[in-house]
């Protein structure tokens, strides 16, 4: 009998419209997914706060992965780019925040796309495990993460 | 015509085994019948292509091992190129034909000995001796044939009588021995 | 605060692999959770009614309901505890069918994420507040993109219904690709007899405003009130002064130009006019084709246009329009056989499309319904249709079944016959695909009486022979290698998306998917939605569809928007942000940023500027939240403490409270 | 600047197919690509290797391909499709880890990588090309009517071969044409003449090439022109066995197209190997007013 231990803390935030929808189609045709992930469900990635990916590795989550609409294909014209801006910048933090970047994911899958999120979430947590455990933080790092809010002034900068 | 049981009949591990050794998957082929249609030897097959394939995904490893087919075809790659899924028909027909010929079954005769004449002649020069071949293939199927063809290739040069090694000869023969080895491990 | 919290077993679908008892029982030592139960199939009336006798019993403020994803059902619940008394907003869904028991194979895992999900959906709805949805009026105006049969149902309806129609046509005519056919399975009658008086009553409707020749530019607003730019391409002709005699067409020198409605079969003039049943019936210069627009040496139809129509200086001019719902019906497009080599390639004059052959028999077709060879004229005494050119296909990524392919072969097959009596026919096949009323038997007839002789396998290739040409294929159900001698070769080729689909799904916002066919909203209980509001589908656009299921798509898009508009208002989704007017310090970088100008710039009492949002315009998209140095800005129902409340109830460690 | 290839012959050019070798260099060196053949190359295994086993027949290619990586190449040009295709199948599988190892363990001198291998026709089509092949010409072959076949794996699988259109090749049309003849609009440009099996199962060639003779017969071609050692035995040297099997006389001269390039640049006969063809050109010489 497997060790429900043995899954890691993999936290998805996914938009409503189109990787949320990506997920359940792969439900609905039933391609089996490693059980890791939990998925927060945004309305769009537009919505998802660096901060808050930055808390849940603080919280000790073990792999971060963040999924919206194709870039050309937003639900709301133009979210998923203010995303990819923002989380490009997070990205590139993650190593001063003393977390490994491998843990962090940001892709696009739209709501037909049923096998690749399948594949997605497949490879990341391949990923994840092969990372292992996340090691503890400390506060100093998650006020360091503080300074990835987009409204802090690197952004734009 | 009997009763196929396909309750008993069915040999998956057949099944899974050319899939694995030709990197196909078996399941997708819906039998539109284009690699049969396509194929130039079909005129000469017991079993068209596509017949075979469809004998293949019910596990029918007997009579697809049997068949002559699978030593006729010549990998001329047709059905692999206008499968409509995909499918690598030739390498599949290539696979079925090595496993047959590991597994003693050999319902072409003369084409497994002209392939053994063949390799043989490979082996033992480093390239192929051509009437060499044609020597060994005589003797082992005790058939002449082609009598007629000789004097007109060596009336225009373009038979050899005599063999000539490469220098890599020992080489090339260590090819041959080390697979045999690797066989029998 | 009292919660309750519902697992599903959804029959076997969760409860074969998630416990469904062990998660209620995890629930129950959640916090606030005052009542927690396993259900067999929570959406089911009993299912239903007890969430309502459950809130009444225990005094419950919110409800969780662990089932399905809220995408399917999100909205039945909030019905169900509005029924109860409670906010409709005071209610979650833990997703954990999609995304735990379908995907999960190993029960004590899927029931350990599961329990994760329903702490996750406890922990947020602890912070929901009651919403409540405003009411704003609507335009009650209907764009409809796309004038085949479909968009042409659509829009008599919806202007049958009283609704004000704008009907927009890329092409210079309605019609789409019914126009072009001949006659249509499974009776036999003649497509423009059908199609003709609806395309007329489009015209003659004082409720329908047509746009020919003209395309959707870009769309902004939001369900209820879009603001739709429609870019009215050059004709080069004036429209108003036109009057479709044709006289300019007759006198154009220029007569290479390439002519679509005749899919090809033969050359059309630089002006032209596609077909004399055309609604609008109006003239059009090719720009690239026309002497005078390309040398500058020609102008004669200027000379002999009797009504002085002609404008060679015209350009192309946007008009906007203001529609409170959309309909998409923009159809689909022919697979472009040349791909297939072994079939000619378009090397072989006499393999030709179904749509050309369809132009063929039509008597107002370029051979007058004559089925004559391209090559040399003569008339076949043999036909060779295939099947399945370009569908089925995964080598040439065309996966999918066209659907009315093999239909409308029994079709061409059967009017062979007629055309050409005595004239032999063969069909190439893989399946029979005739699902509708009366389909089947239209299938058994070509064979039974007309003599269509039916082949059970693909065509590998076609060579020429002689002046005939050889199609090699098998026979599966024979095992044999086969071969048909033919004069004529028709292809039947299959659909694919309409050219621009990706373009225009982006312009509306709404999805397509990996074929690009419009993406439905759901595939059973939302086939005419798309996932925005106020956009819906029509006919082949969403997937290749005959013409009985288009036009019935159609009526059924009608009826979505007659029942959108049925009230003068709408209710607005409150799940929308609002300023914290005494966080925010009016920088306004979340009115910079939000996409839908949905913040204005507001003067307090105090004289200071702050940011506010207008709910009615707002489209809950959050990209302001994050903006906002002050965390002023908030969106309700998903605030970065709701957010953060999920993640936490995920995690080992409590988060701390800092940025 | 020429560019400089390894030049693999394979065994059949050292017997049966020598004109196609001449002609093969002769057309290079007057187009100015550079052939240098590998030293001591072997057997490549031909269709009875990997009629055996996909390792064994790898190892069989690979060994030239490891002495074409020794000589410095960046790649080895082959007139012979089947050749082509097993060098070219070994440079895929040497690519892979995996496979590499495996066929390495029977190498002695193991081969660390693959390396792109072209046919001649390829070669020539896309070093020298139709324009410079026609600028080049002196002797066009004006009037000869020709049917050019390609065989069924110079250009097959597409996947592995990626060199012009698998259903209807057209590169030795365009050099052909370029060249000043007449090319027939042949269908069975890829059908399979039989391969190998005109010693164990002569039936079958006797079918297959058949019917490509009687198909060139009533198109009316004066020649045809072919890429392949083995069409080329088939359709030549077993053209009186077909004729006598198909009760039917064709007398068609079945060149080289190499062969034929070769006339039309002028080259010297006596590298263009002529006299080697069994059915007699002289006809067809004749025809281009260059007695045979
Ligand atoms: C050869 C053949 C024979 C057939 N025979 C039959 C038959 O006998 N019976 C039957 O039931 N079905 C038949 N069909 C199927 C039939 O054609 C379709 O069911 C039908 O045309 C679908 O209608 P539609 O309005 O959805 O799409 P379409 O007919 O494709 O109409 C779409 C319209 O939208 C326009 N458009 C596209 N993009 C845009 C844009 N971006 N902006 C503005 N306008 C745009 C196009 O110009 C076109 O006018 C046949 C199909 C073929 C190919
Ligand atoms: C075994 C099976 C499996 C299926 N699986 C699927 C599937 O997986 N997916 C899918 O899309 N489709 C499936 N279907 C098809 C599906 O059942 C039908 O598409 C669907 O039920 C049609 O819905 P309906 O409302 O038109 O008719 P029905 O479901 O038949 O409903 C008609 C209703 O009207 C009532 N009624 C009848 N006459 C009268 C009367 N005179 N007065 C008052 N009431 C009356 C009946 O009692 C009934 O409640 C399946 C069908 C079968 C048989
Ligand atoms: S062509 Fe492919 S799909 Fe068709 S029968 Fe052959 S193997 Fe099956
Ligand atoms: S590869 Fe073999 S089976 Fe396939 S078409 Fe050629 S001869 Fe036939
Ligand atoms: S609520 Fe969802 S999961 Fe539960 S029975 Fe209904 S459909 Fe199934
Ligand atoms: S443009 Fe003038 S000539 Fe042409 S159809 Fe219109 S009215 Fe007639
Ligand atoms: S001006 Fe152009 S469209 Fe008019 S008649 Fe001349 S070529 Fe035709
Ligand atoms: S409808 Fe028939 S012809 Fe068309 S793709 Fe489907 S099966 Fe093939
Ligand atoms: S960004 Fe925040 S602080 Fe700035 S104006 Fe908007 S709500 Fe106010
Ligand atoms: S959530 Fe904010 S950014 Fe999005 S539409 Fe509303 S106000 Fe604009």
């Amino acid at each position: 009998m497997p060790d429900p231990a043995a899954d890691l803390r993999i936290i998805g935030f996914l938009c409503n419209w189109c990787s949320y929808g990506g997920a359940d189609t792969a439900g609905v045709a039933r391609l089996a997914q490693p059980t890791d992930l939990r998925i927060v469900r945004v309305p769009c990635s537009g919505r998802i706060d660096p901060l808050f990916i930055a808390k849940a590795f603080y919280g000790g989550a073990d792999g971060v992965l963040v999924s919206g609409c194709h870039p050309r294909d937003c639900h709301y014209s133009e979210g998923n780019y203010h995303a990819r801006r923002r989380l490009e910048l997070f990205l590139r933090l993650l190593p001063a925040l003393g977390i490994d970047p491998g843990r962090f994911l940001y892709t696009w899958v739209s709501a037909s796309e049923g096998q690749r999120w399948q594949q997605v979430v497949a490879d990341f947590t391949a990923r994840v495990h092969a990372l292992g455990p996340m090691p503890r933080l400390r506060e100093t790092d998650l006020a360091a993460a503080a300074l990835c809010h987009p409204a802090a002034p690197q952004e734009g900068a | 015509m009997t009763v196929l049981d396909l309750t008993h009949s069915c040999d998956m591990q057949f099944v899974a085994e050319v899939a694995r050794e030709s990197g196909q998957n078996l399941t997708l082929c819906y039998q539109c019948g284009n690699c049969t249609a396509g194929c130039p030897f079909t005129f000469a097959y017991d079993l068209p292509a596509s017949s075979v394939m469809r004998a293949l995904q019910w596990g029918q490893r007997e009579a697809v091992l049997s068949c002559r087919s699978i030593w006729i075809c010549a990998t001329c790659k047709t059905c692999s190129t206008r499968c409509p899924n995909n499918i690598d028909v030739a390498r599949i027909m290539e696979v079925l034909r090595q496993i047959s010929r590991r597994e003693g079954y050999a319902p072409e005769k003369q084409i497994k000995q002209f392939q053994d004449s063949f390799l043989q002649s490979v082996m033992r020069h480093g390239r192929v001796f051509e009437l060499g071949t044609m020597m060994s293939f005589i003797a082992r199927s005790r058939r002449l044939t082609d009598m007629d063809l000789g004097p007109k290739a060596l009336a225009r040069g373009k038979l050899f009588l005599r063999a000539r090694d490469i220098r890599g000869r020992d080489e090339v023969e260590r090819i041959f021995r080390r697979y045999r080895e690797s066989l029998e491990k | 605060m009292r919660l309750g919290v519902f697992v599903c077993h959804c029959g076997s679908n969760i409860a074969a692999t998630v416990d469904c008892a062990a998660v209620a029982l995890a629930a129950r030592a959640m916090p606030d959770v005052a009542f927690a139960a396993d259900s067999v199939y929570t959406c089911s009336e009993p299912g239903q009614e007890a969430i309502v006798a459950a809130v009444a019993e225990h005094g419950l403020d919110g409800v969780v309901v662990a089932s399905c994803s809220p995408r399917m059902h999100e909205r039945t619940f909030r019905r169900t505890v509005a029924r109860a008394g409670l906010n409709p907003y005071m209610f979650e869904m833990a997703n954990i069918r999609e995304h735990v028991s379908w995907v999960g194979r190993d029960k004590e895992r899927n029931t350990a994420k599961a329990t994760d999900l329903v702490r996750m959906a406890v922990e947020k709805l602890r912070r929901n507040r009651p919403l409540t949805p405003r009411e704003f009026p609507v335009t009650r105006r209907v764009l409809v993109v796309g004038g085949g049969v479909a968009g042409i149902q659509a829009a008599l309806d919806c202007a049958d219904g009283g609704l004000e129609v704008v009907l927009v046509e890329r092409a210079s005519s309605i019609g789409g690709k019914m126009a072009q056919l001949d006659k249509t399975f499974p009776t036999v009658d003649c497509s423009s007899c059908v199609l003709g008086p609806r395309m007329v009553d489009v015209a003659q409707h004082p409720g329908i405003t047509l746009h020919a020749y003209s395309e959707v530019a870009s769309v902004s607003g939001w369900v209820g009130n879009f603001e739709v730019a429609v870019r009215r391409k050059a004709t080069y002709v004036d429209w108003s002064k036109c009057t479709g005699c044709g006289e300019c067409v007759k006198k154009c020198p220029a007569r290479d130009a390439p002519d679509p409605f005749n899919a090809g079969l033969a050359p059309a003039r630089a002006i032209n006019i596609p077909f004399p049943q055309a609604i609008p019936k109006k003239a059009v210069i090719n720009p690239a084709h026309c002497k005078q627009l390309t040398t500058g040496k020609c102008g004669v139809c200027a000379k002999v246009c009797p009504s002085g129509a002609i404008d060679y200086a015209m350009t192309e001019t946007t008009v906007t329009e203001k529609v409170g719902a959309i309909i998409v019906a923009t159809g689909y497009e022919l697979f472009d056989p040349k791909v297939y080599g072994q079939y000619g390639g378009g090397r072989y004059p006499d393999v030709i499309t179904s749509m050309q052959y369809e132009r063929m028999l039509s008597a107002s077709g370029p051979t007058g319904g004559h089925v004559l060879r391209p090559s040399d004229g003569r008339e076949p005494r043999s036909v060779v249709f295939i099947q399945c050119v370009g569908s089925r296909d995964r080598h040439i990524g065309r996966p999918y079944c066209s659907g009315f392919c093999c239909m409308y072969t029994a079709k061409q097959a059967i009017l062979t016959r007629d055309h050409v009596p005595g004239a032999q026919t063969y069909v190439f096949y893989m399946d029979i695909r005739s699902p509708g009323k009366g389909y089947d038997e239209f299938i058994r007839r070509a064979m039974e009486e007309y003599g269509v002789r039916y082949v059970r396998g693909r065509v590998s290739r076609i060579f020429p022979k002689g002046d005939r040409l050889v199609v090699r294929g098998a026979d599966t159900l024979m095992a044999a290698q086969v071969q048909v001698e033919a004069d004529l070769v028709v292809l039947a080729v299959g659909a694919e998306h309409a050219p621009g689909a990706h373009e225009l799904a982006a312009t509306l916002r709404v999805s397509i998917d990996e074929h690009g066919f419009f993406m439905e909203g759901h595939p059973k209980l939302r086939p005419v939605e798309t996932n925005t509001a106020g956009v819906y589908l029509a006919g082949a656009c969403q997937g290749p569809k005959d013409i009985p299921a288009s036009v019935s798509q159609a009526s059924a898009a009608a009826a979505k928007v007659l029942g959108l508009f049925a009230r003068g208002t709408l209710a607005s989704d409150p799940q929308v942000a609002l300023v914290d007017p005494r966080r925010c310090v009016g920088c306004l970088k979340c009115l910079k940023t939000c996409p839908f100008g949905a913040i204005r710039e507001e003067q307090g009492r105090d004289g200071a500027v702050r940011a506010q949002v207008v709910e009615t315009v707002c489209q809950g998209c959050g990209v302001c939240c994050v903006t906002c140095p002050q965390g002023a800005v908030q969106l309700q129902h998903f605030t970065d403490d709701q957010i953060l409340a999920e993640v936490e109830a995920l995690c080992r460690i409590p988060l701390p409270t800092c940025g | 600047m020429s560019p400089r290839f390894a030049y693999y012959p394979g065994c059949s050019l050292e017997g049966t197919a020598q004109d196609y070798d001449r002609s093969g260099r002769a057309c290079c060196a007057a187009l100015g690509i550079e052939l240098a053949e590998i030293p001591d190359w072997s057997c490549c295994g031909s269709s009875p290797a990997h009629a055996v086993d996909a390792v064994l027949s790898g190892a069989l290619a690979a060994r030239n391909l490891g002495l074409a990586r020794q000589g410095g190449f960046g790649a080895v040009v082959t007139p012979c499709p089947n050749c082509l295709v097993n060098l070219r199948t070994a440079a895929r599988d040497l690519d892979d880890p995996a496979r590499r190892e495996r066929i390495n363990a029977l190498l002695s001198v193991p081969c660390e990588g693959g390396l792109p291998a072209v046919s001649l026709l390829q070669a020539l089509f896309e070093q020298a090309g139709p324009q410079a092949l026609a600028d080049a010409v002196v002797r066009p072959l004006a009037g000869l009517r020709v049917a050019p076949y390609y065989g069924c794996i110079l250009h097959r699988p597409p996947g592995l071969m990626a060199f012009d259109d698998p259903e209807n090749p057209v590169a030795m049309d365009a050099l052909l044409e370029a060249a000043g003849a007449e090319v027939v609009a042949f269908p069975f440009k890829t059908e399979c003449c039989g391969a190998s099996y005109g010693v164990p199962r002569k039936d079958l060639v006797m079918e297959l090439s058949g019917r490509l003779l009687e198909a060139a017969a009533d198109l009316g071609a004066d020649a045809l022109a072919v890429a392949c050692p083995l069409c080329q035995m088939n359709l030549d040297l077993r053209q009186d066995q077909i004729a006598a099997a198909r009760r039917r006389a064709f007398g068609i001269p079945v060149f080289y197209f190499t062969q034929l390039l070769g006339l039309a640049l002028g080259l010297d006969r006596a590298d263009l190997g002529l006299d080697r063809l069994v059915v007699p050109p002289g006809g067809v010489l004749r025809k281009l007013g260059t007695e045979g």
